[in-house]
């Protein structure tokens, strides 16, 4: 099971709150489904459609939220026989983040939500603030999307 | 519903040196109603007592220990009790000179009115 | 899947804009939007990302009022083009009753409507219908940009026209062809409702 | 009244909604009285009931210059109605009507409120009908539910053609909207008459009055009329009729979109509706040509008309096949059941395919003839018959009979006095013949068999009234005295008699008197009479009489000593009844003395004028006995009024 980032800042607190959280799957992304770090996949296209799908379940989410008048939803935890999948975002001076979790029966989602708390603080201080993400042009943004698969999965 | 485990928890807090109690859903280590002095922090106070509760099932299982019933832990600061149900357990968070034995058959007491619902 | 209900008398059918990315199919549902009289449209969802790439759906549903004794309903999906996107893609065919496939007329465009084509019929197929029964229009989108720069409706029709479907030049954007489009693809879903055959839809 | 030019056939905008009326209005035209006579066209008002009326009469003139055509509202004909009377000048006014070759009556839901005139309109509809002269009517809804209408009449009304009106759809109210906008030369900007044909209601006078409205603003605005703007002007929801741009609220910020032409999606919709519809019309065309020649033939057709409601489009060809099937068959049942009942051939059930079923049921008991006769009273059995010696030897003669119908005594004659139990034996005979097997035992009273022939001589079908009475395998008549003078009776009960006397069937009569003793009746009857077995019923002697009250007694759950049975059995009774009158009166002195029943309050209450404490049981007139029920002959009734006399006198004293 090995963790791969994009952006080394996000691989020490990633690292701890997988030891901590024991989950499975991690994924850190952008809102738009861009992989930043990744733990547990083996597959480049299982993470790609678990990003797209982690995503579009945010996307709805807030759309949802906006309809039933809500800011928007902190968490989303989905409760499965054997796994658990708990889906949150955050904000971080690199801009918006969203985190998907798939844990197992060794943890419970309490666990997960107080590490989650931690890991967020962590990544709060780890992201170097001096250059915000340059927002993706719309001619590549295709090729944006499929670089960093390549990368986490070349190295 | 709530009002049984209001009631429970009040009886709890009157035992002399106890912080905090609560009643948390033993599957999820989700808080599903609690007391807790100004301090105490309920999501982990929560996860932890879930985890505590289900390493020491485990541990009994392996030892053929049978069902646990109530696990005590003692720390330089204070005691973390937690009551064993079925799928609610209670946790309590109280500092060293707490009387544990009367904290513990509130806490039963309190387990058992909850599994009966 | 489209809904007919006789007893309440109700039809609610979906038709979903397919292509490759930033082909205009969302351009085609927000001039659509902008045409429809207030009482007769919900609101618009657009799930997509900062850049205004579609992640998931975009989805607008409209009344058509009262054909032939039946009170009629549409709803208009469009999809991520985006092979990246291609597990939501799937998702949102999931029971449409019609597709408008909105190739980019561009040159450099042409592998991926061709791509997007293919890539249509396999998520048709995984969900066990046979593209061959579902109602569907070809649209040559852009057709506003230099003739240098884009194929003709003859050149789009023989790359990508096999099962001589109709097809529409448009100009999304100003509005050029969208609601012929529209029109081809309901009249299409709903004459095949009303000859009462259910064809090879499923679920 | 003369017709409006503008109704004219040309000018009436024809949709799904009223292609079937129309069809048949100009049907009419062509052919007046021969093609659907009379037509009625009904339909909510303001859908164009008046204009396709008078677009008959002008097509009949135009066809035939000269022609008698009078178009009058239902008022206007009861008003000259009114005034012929008045006048005296009634059969004028009817002639003139007769001499008309089309009558175009508007509005005849009004007949509700004038019975008089049902009668009037039904005779003069006869009239025109048999000189072939065409009637039209129309009304707001179908004859069958204008309020109180004669029966005939709405058969008659209902006979030609009836077709109704519906409320136009969107198409034929666009089509209106641009005819009308084109008469008055107004011209409107595109998406206008959509957007009103859209909101539109059904009624077309009204259409009109919103095109007037909007031609009136247009006239006095300089900008012509928007889509919008007429929708707010037509609903004022927005009082100065701007364009409403369509921003949308809550979609994230469009790129600004230019300001195109706003009707695309009214033209959208309209194509859509009109290309879906003619896939589908397809059919509903043929179905609905289909409903107006069968109706024309008058069949119901409500089994095809369903089908045009629903949506998805059925089979059509299995649909009209089987229509057709189903007609060809009811039209073969019909003539089968006119050669056995002409009456019976005309009725709705050989008129309407869905009730195949009840034609054909009806039809196989017309030839079977097994309307059956009235059965005797199962109430009346023989054990429950007081015997005594007055009548043991009726009663054994009349268990033989029952034992071996046909062979022992036929005919058995009884007679006796009134009330002596002669009917009650009769239909205890009957009983005891149904219950020896016999399929068809016909057991009435003289004056129901004299009325039943009358009934069939009426109608005309006096063979199936004959048919009904020979296949009886007994036939018992009570009263027979009633047929005295009666010829035609007396012929049919002569054939009666021999059919079933030959077939070796049971024959039973009872009497007021023996046969010889029966005045006006014809010899050859009297002998048939004398031909079986006579015995007569004498009053009831003593002993019965004592079995009587006691059955009596018991009959209501009253127990009474020896002495109070022999003292009401010694009282002079004549007849079963008169003892059931005697213990009626004991019954209700028990109930006002609340005591026993004794032998002193019995004497009271049949002899003294003893005070009545109150007017404890109300006497009806009818007194339920098991005895001896009320049955159809009126006689049995009249006995009961001496007591009511002096009860009168006690309550005004």
């Amino acid at each position: 099971m090995t963790t791969t980032v994009v952006e080394t800042w996000t691989e020490v607190p990633l690292v701890k709150f997988i030891a901590q959280s024991s989950a499975r799957l991690v994924v850190v992304m952008t809102p738009a489904g861009q992989v930043l770090a990744q733990h547990g996949f083996t597959k480049a296209v299982d993470l790609m459609s678990a990003a797209a799908l982690g995503a579009a379940i945010m996307a709805s989410s807030g759309a949802l939220a906006q309809q039933v008048g809500e800011p928007g939803f902190a968490a989303l935890y989905h409760a499965g026989q054997r796994h658990g999948i708990h889906l949150a975002g955050c904000e971080t001076p690199r801009g918006r983040l969203i985190v998907l979790t798939v844990f197992g029966r060794e943890t419970s989602i309490g666990l997960v939500q107080v590490f989650f708390d931690e890991f967020v603080s962590a990544l709060k201080q780890a992201a170097p603030a001096d250059q915000p993400r340059q927002p993706i042009l719309a001619a590549d943004f295709e090729h944006e999307l499929n670089s960093s698969l390549a990368s986490l999965f070349r190295r | 519903m709530s009002d049984v485990f209001q009631h429970s928890l009040d009886r709890i807090s009157r035992v002399r040196g106890v912080q905090g109690s609560m009643f948390v859903a033993a599957e999820d280590g989700l808080a599903v109603a609690q007391l807790l002095m100004a301090g105490v922090s309920g999501k982990v106070l929560a996860a932890f007592a879930a985890s505590l509760a289900r390493k020491a099932s485990g541990a009994a299982a392996a030892t053929g220990a049978g069902k646990v019933r109530f696990v005590q832990m003692q720390a330089a600061g204070g005691v973390l009790l937690v009551a064993l149900g079925g799928e609610l357990l209670v946790a309590v968070v109280a500092d060293a000179g707490v009387n544990v034995g009367l904290a513990r058959l509130e806490m039963i007491r309190a387990v058992d009115a909850a599994a009966a619902l | 899947m489209s809904l007919v209900n006789f007893t309440t008398r109700e039809i609610t059918c979906k038709i979903v804009y397919y292509g490759p990315g930033r082909s205009g199919k969302t351009t085609n549902l927000q001039y659509i939007y902008g045409q429809v009289p207030e009482d007769r449209k919900g609101r618009m969802v657009s799930l997509a990302t900062q850049t205004d790439r579609t992640l998931f759906f975009d989805f607008l549903p409209i009344d058509l009022g009262s054909i032939s004794g039946f009170t009629t309903k549409i709803q208009l999906y469009t999809v991520p083009g985006q092979v990246y996107y291609n597990a939501t893609r799937k998702l949102v065919l999931q029971g449409s009753d019609g597709v408008v496939f909105v190739a980019d007329s561009q040159v450099r465009q042409l592998d991926e409507n061709i791509e997007s084509l293919q890539n249509l019929q396999a998520n048709v197929l995984e969900h066990g219908i046979d593209v061959r029964t579902l109602p569907m229009v070809l649209q040559y989108n852009k057709q506003d940009l230099p003739p240098e720069l884009i194929l003709s409706v003859a050149e789009l029709d023989e790359a990508l026209n096999f099962r001589e479907l109709r097809s529409f030049p448009a100009d999304a954007l100003h509005g050029a062809g969208v609601f012929e489009t529209l029109k081809a693809v309901s009249a299409d879903v709903l004459r095949k409702l009303s000859e009462g055959s259910q064809g090879g839809r499923r679920g | 009244m003369d017709l409006n030019p503008r109704f004219r056939f040309a000018a009436f905008v024809v949709g799904p909604s009223n292609r079937l009326a129309c069809t048949a209005a100009q049907a009419v035209a062509q052919s007046p009285g021969s093609a659907y006579n009379p037509l009625f066209i009904y339909g909510r008002s303001g859908l164009g009931k008046t204009h396709l009326l008078h677009a008959i009469g002008f097509g009949s003139i135009e066809r035939q210059a000269g022609l008698p055509v009078v178009y009058l509202t239902l008022e206007e004909f009861v008003g000259q109605y009114h005034a012929a009377v008045a006048a005296g000048a009634l059969d004028a006014f009817r002639r003139g009507l007769e001499e008309t070759h089309v009558l175009l009556l508007d509005d005849v839901q009004f007949l509700a409120k004038h019975r008089e005139m049902q009668a009037e309109l039904l005779r003069l509809s006869e009239a025109m009908q048999r000189e072939g002269r065409q009637l039209v009517l129309s009304s707001d809804r179908p004859p069958a539910e204008i309020g109180e209408l004669d029966e005939r009449l709405i058969s008659r009304l209902a006979g030609g053609l009836l077709v109704d009106l519906a409320a136009p759809d969107f198409e034929t109210r666009l089509a209106i909207l641009r005819r009308k906008a084109d008469e008055r030369g107004i011209a409107f900007a595109p998406g206008v008459l959509e957007a009103v044909a859209e909101a539109g209601s059904g009624n077309v006078r009204e259409l009109v009055g919103l095109v007037n409205r909007l031609s009136a603003f247009q006239a006095v605005s300089e900008a012509p009329l928007t889509p919008a703007g007429a929708r707010a002007l037509l609903f004022g929801d927005d009082a100065d009729g701007a364009a409403a741009a369509a921003t949308p609220p809550a979609a994230p910020d469009l790129p600004p979109l230019r300001e195109t032409p706003p009707d695309e999606f009214a033209a959208f919709l309209s194509a859509v509706t009109r290309t879906v519809a003619q896939s589908v019309d397809a059919w509903k065309s043929r179905i609905g040509e289909a409903v107006m020649r069968w109706q024309g033939e008058g069949f119901r057709t409500t089994r095809l008309e369903g089908l045009l409601q629903q949506g998805a489009m059925p089979d059509v060809d299995e649909v009209l096949q089987s229509f057709d099937d189903d007609v060809q068959t009811l039209r073969a049942l019909a003539a089968e059941a006119g050669a056995l009942d002409p009456a019976a051939a005309g009725h709705a059930r050989f008129r309407d395919p869905d009730r195949l079923a009840e034609a054909r049921g009806f039809v196989q008991k017309l030839q079977e003839g097994l309307v059956p006769p009235p059965a005797p009273i199962a109430t009346l059995g023989l054990d429950d018959y007081v015997v005594g010696a007055a009548n043991e030897a009726v009663v054994r003669a009349a268990r033989l009979v029952a034992h071996e119908p046909g062979r022992r005594y036929t005919p058995l004659f009884i007679a006796g006095p009134s009330g002596v139990g002669k009917t009650h034996l009769l239909h205890a005979i009957g009983n005891a013949l149904v219950a020896g097997g016999a399929q068809i035992v016909a057991c009435l009273g003289a004056q129901a068999f004299i009325e039943d022939l009358l009934a069939a001589l009426e109608a005309g079908n006096v063979e199936s009234w004959r048919r009904r009475y020979r296949r009886a395998d007994a036939f018992l008549l009570d009263d027979v005295q009633l047929v005295a003078g009666k010829e035609q009776t007396q012929d049919e009960l002569f054939n009666l008699f021999n059919v079933l006397a030959e077939a070796e069937k049971q024959l039973v009569f009872a009497a007021d008197r023996l046969p010889a003793q029966l005045s006006g009746v014809a010899a050859r009857l009297v002998t048939r009479f004398e031909g079986g077995l006579v015995v007569e019923l004498a009053a009831p002697d003593r002993p019965m009489r004592e079995r009587m009250v006691r059955r009596l007694l018991a009959a209501q759950g009253v127990s009474a000593e020896d002495d109070v049975v022999e003292y009401l059995a010694a009282r002079p009774a004549d007849s079963a009844r008169a003892v059931q009158g005697l213990v009626n009166r004991a019954l209700s002195a028990v109930g006002s003395a609340e005591g026993e029943l004794t032998v002193a309050t019995v004497r009271t209450a049949i002899e003294g004028r003893a005070p009545r404490a109150s007017q404890a049981q109300a006497i009806s007139a009818l007194i339920p006995s098991g005895l001896d029920p009320t049955l159809g002959s009126r006689e049995k009734l009249v006995w009961d009024w001496p007591e009511i006399g002096d009860r009168l006198v006690e309550d005004l004293r």
